[in-house]
């Protein structure tokens, strides 16, 4: 298994494979398939300093070889996570990423002061979530709004920082080097894509906020060009997913400059896919004498 | 993987899958099913409605893009179960219960039924069914248990009797099972209704299906489907 | 039929299904199945000033619900297109409309002075092809740069100018707002996402360009959530595309305010595609009692 | 849609599909063939490898996703096919002439052989073929044909002989058809080299097909797929 152990940050990962916020609750939910001590890595639903209820009415959909989701955060507000869920995910010998929103830079300083007295592997800021202090308009899609709020959570916070890109950046190379300026210690990209469905019967969107966000192997190209584009510039870490369903959609992400890569939707298509990707990992590096995934990184 | 031992059409949209299967599973839990790759994306969560002797049974209308293709399946066809997930009804050593389901919703009531007869062979069971029109699915009702009382285009939700020691079991139309539970809180009946939303994991990691309860959001998936008639916030 | 029949700025469009750019050849390639004259219109293949002869390699690949290309706008040139193509297609009694690319503003103007000696229904400016003099950036990704050709381009043509947008646009409302701004008389959107598809075993990209477009199903929730946007901020006509199958997809973007609809990868799974979507606009309008199809745009 | 008459398993990875069909097609045309819906999203261009009494048939070897949903296709199934597409091969008068397949490539050379015969009962023909390993269609073309010259794990181009009234139709590996056509140059044979492309449309409307050739790009679906071996330019 050595063949997939990796470096990330100052971090030591089991494997490339981690799974992502927020289609892997807090890391108990798949428990009846396997034990999740067997991930590279687990990144929390995302956390924000308050609770959040969530969205209404319809939550999901599918689209063509994609899901469009708007659940709106919901999450039980950071005191709470610590108490009731952080304990729970210590339990599991993994490294434990937690996700945390803001709709304000206050929020997320608050937020990352609670966090500052856990134990836990690294901090996923997620900046893609709307900012209601700017107009509605999200930290992740200007760089100089994703700057702000990463140098200022860098200042207060005692966890290592990855900052989560949002594919609706205007730019996400400039946006990468902007954080990468503002002392982000990695970068894991892409979150979902804002993107919509019309009820044509109902004649309305299926969504109450009109909005949602697409995942799943429908974005796979196109996140794919991101983590390549972003690795060609930048020189911090990164986390690359959408859409990753098999271990070789992961080696095409590795190849593309991913050091480690997150699997979120797939786990919906068949709760196994994380250790088949694990599986499938190993089995490429031993009968390709690859004496360490890392070594692929980048190579294209 | 398991393997499919018939699929048969019962009448309108309506057909009756049977695979092989042996684990346990309880009355009011279901299992997300899917016999494709990546079209549709999504598994489909689908009650039991029957289990015995190593075959699963379940009872599915075709609406939509995932039904059909279930519907398609032949026997020797290998399809993809996950489960069985969610809480499922209770398993009450109480006499008398009322089982209420209209539509598609009768499916799990039928192994409901069959396991509280097990449980409790001199159970009694007072089995109230809508349908919108004469259904072949009476008889299959009717045929294996004693009170079975049908509706046929009408309210069935009007033919039920509310008293305070009332157990009811119910599945079937949003609009039926809001019904059930008023008429439940005002009577003082204890009402257990399964919740039906939209789910992507099935295992309570997504958020996907939550339903609206006095205590706070519930995952349909997890902490459901069947929950108490008191406890949900309808609309 | 009369339902289905669409004003677009001045002309009048039979039904509003138009066959996308660089899907239909020149209109005579699906001969085989239908007469285009059924057809709302027809866009041509991107012409530019001077021939190309396209990327060399792989120029097409499957994903998930998606088509990766990289054709390159492989095209005669303006000149023979005119004498060879051009006469051909005014044969067919539909909306014709040019689809014009090129490298610097002063191929555009070139290419437009000599369309303007044609009868052409109208112009569709394709602003998303890589431009060389702006180093390698395309016209299509900043406002400015879209303005500019825009109303240089309006200066010259004599044919009304639709501008075909780039979904990699850095803010697809500052850039339809701009292109409005410049005297575009509608818009269309959207063109293909830049994604990339890796070939673990070669360990390179698959297309020697290193990137590619991205169309179809996939894409086609991002499309929707685009015109939706763009519909709401300006007040020029939309012709919306980006993975339209079926006729339920059609009407979605007719909803999100798309006056006319481009069927474009759609005709590569089912060639008879835009006349079934035609057979289900009309049908669709019958059943609902819709009395021209127009009433639905923008609804939601 | 077509109808599936049979879809066997030959040896290996290679199965033969026949459907039913009525229509014109000439010897080195393809269909476009399609069993399923989105998934994968684009239809498989497979050649006419035998036609005859409204049955249409294909040899095909499975590589990937498409030619292994192809693969499960059973009698009675439902089956998508556009075309005939392309040129083909040219219908010559000429008396002798030379086909040279390797591999999966020798699929359209059996329909171009009867073809042959058909119009030209006393025509000769030199059949060279090329495979891997041992196989059983080497007697399918044995039993069909008269002088079949067979060549296992070697290098078939070889064994053929180029004259310069010579006239060659090739389909196969692109080093195969490359060194043939080469031969052909220099001794001024007659080559018609059948080209592989990926092909999204089939008709020439999308330019993904694009073959470079000397009197510049021509599309493989369309304008091909047999082109003058002295035309393609290789590499
Ligand atoms: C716990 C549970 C148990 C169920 N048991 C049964 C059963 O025993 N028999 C039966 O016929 N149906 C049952 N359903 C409903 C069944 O899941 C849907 O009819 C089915 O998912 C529709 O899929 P489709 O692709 O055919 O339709 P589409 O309309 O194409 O589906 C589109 C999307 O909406 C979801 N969806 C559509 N209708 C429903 C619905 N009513 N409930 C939940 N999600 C829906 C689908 O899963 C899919 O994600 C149950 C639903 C739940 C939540
Ligand atoms: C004119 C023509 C005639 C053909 N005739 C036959 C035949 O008679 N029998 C047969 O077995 N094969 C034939 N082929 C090759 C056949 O089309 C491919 O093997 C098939 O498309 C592979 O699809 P897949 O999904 O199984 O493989 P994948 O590798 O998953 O396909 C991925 C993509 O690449 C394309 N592709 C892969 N290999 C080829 C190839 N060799 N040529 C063209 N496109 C390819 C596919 O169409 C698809 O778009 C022919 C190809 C052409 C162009
Ligand atoms: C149901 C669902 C909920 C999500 N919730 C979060 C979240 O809370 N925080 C976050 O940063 N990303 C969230 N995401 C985005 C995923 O973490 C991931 O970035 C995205 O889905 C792309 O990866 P995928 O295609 O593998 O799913 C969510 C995605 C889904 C599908
Ligand atoms: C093979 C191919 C070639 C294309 N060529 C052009 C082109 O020359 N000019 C252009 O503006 N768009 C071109 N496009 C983009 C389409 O016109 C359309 O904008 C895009 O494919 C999205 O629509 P769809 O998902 O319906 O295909 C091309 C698309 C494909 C698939
Ligand atoms: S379906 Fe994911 S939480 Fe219920
Ligand atoms: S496959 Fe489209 S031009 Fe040949």
């Amino acid at each position: 298994m050595d063949r997939l152990k990796v470096k990330f940050i100052d971090r030591t990962f089991k494997n490339p494979v981690v799974v992502a916020s927020g289609t892997y609750g807090y890391g108990k939910d798949y428990l009846d398939y396997y034990d999740p001590s067997l991930l590279g890595g687990i990144c929390s639903k995302g956390i924000t300093l308050h609770q959040k209820s969530g969205n209404k009415g319809i939550r999901i959909c599918e689209t063509p070889s994609g899901l469009l989701n708007s659940i709106g955060l919901e999450n039980p507000g950071v005191s709470k996570f610590i108490d009731a869920y952080l304990k729970e995910m210590s339990a599991i010998d993994t490294v434990k990423i937690i996700n945390v929103g803001g709709n304000t830079i206050d929020e997320y300083i608050k937020a990352m002061e609670l966090l500052n007295d856990c134990e836990l592997g690294l901090i996923e800021l997620n900046i893609s979530c709307p900012n209601v202090k700017e107009g509605g308009m999200a930290f992740g899609i200007k760089a100089d709004s994703a700057a702000e709020v990463t140098s200022k959570v860098k200042k207060v916070s005692r966890h290592k920082i990855m900052v989560k890109l949002s594919p609706n950046a205007e730019n996400i190379i400039d946006i990468a080097k902007a954080c990468e300026d503002s002392g982000a210690d990695a970068l894991s990209l892409v979150n979902t894509f804002q993107a919509m469905a019309i009820d044509i019967v109902k004649k309305e969107s299926v969504f109450e906020n009109m909005y949602a966000g697409l995942s799943g192997p429908a974005i796979k190209p196109i996140a794919l060009r991101m983590v390549n584009q972003v690795y060609k510039n930048v020189s911090i870490p990164i986390m690359g997913m959408g859409g990753i369903t098999t271990w070789q959609d992961a080696v095409e992400f590795i190849m593309a400059g991913s050091s480690c890569i997150q699997i979120g939707t797939a786990n919906f298509i068949d709760p196994m896919t994380p250790i088949k990707v694990i599986e499938g990992l190993k089995d490429y590096c031993l009968g390709n004498n690859i004496e360490n995934i890392s070594d692929l990184v980048g190579v294209i | 993987m398991a393997k499919v031992k018939d699929n048969v059409h019962v009448h309108d949209n309506i057909y009756l899958l049977s695979v092989e299967y042996n684990g346990i599973c309880k009355m009011g839990q279901f299992f997300m099913l899917r016999c494709w790759e990546l079209d549709p994306l999504l598994s489909r969560p689908i009650s039991i409605f029957d289990y015995e002797d190593g075959e699963l049974k379940f009872l599915y209308q075709v609406v939509g893009k995932g039904t059909e293709k279930l519907s398609r399946l032949v026997k020797g066809d290998e399809i993809t179960l996950h489960g069985p997930y969610g809480n499922g009804f209770p398993y009450l050593e109480k006499c008398e219960i009322t089982l209420a389901g209209g539509g598609i919703g009768i499916a799990p009531l039928f192994y409901a039924g069959r396991e509280l007869n097990r449980i409790n062979p001199n159970r009694k069971l007072n089995i109230f069914l809508g349908f919108r029109e004469k259904s072949p699915l009476i008889d299959v009702f009717k045929e294996q248990f004693q009170n079975v009382i049908v509706d046929i285009g009408g309210v069935i939700t009007d033919e039920i009797i509310y008293k305070k020691e009332s157990v009811i079991y119910t599945c079937g139309p949003e609009v039926m099972m809001q019904k059930i539970c008023e008429e439940g809180m005002n009577s003082g009946a204890t009402v257990y209704a399964s919740v039906e939303k939209r789910m992507a994991c099935g295992v309570g990691a997504c958020l996907g299906c939550t339903c609206k309860t006095v205590n706070g959001n519930k995952r349909t998936c997890k902490d459901g489907p069947v929950f108490l008639g008191d406890e949900i916030i309808y609309g």
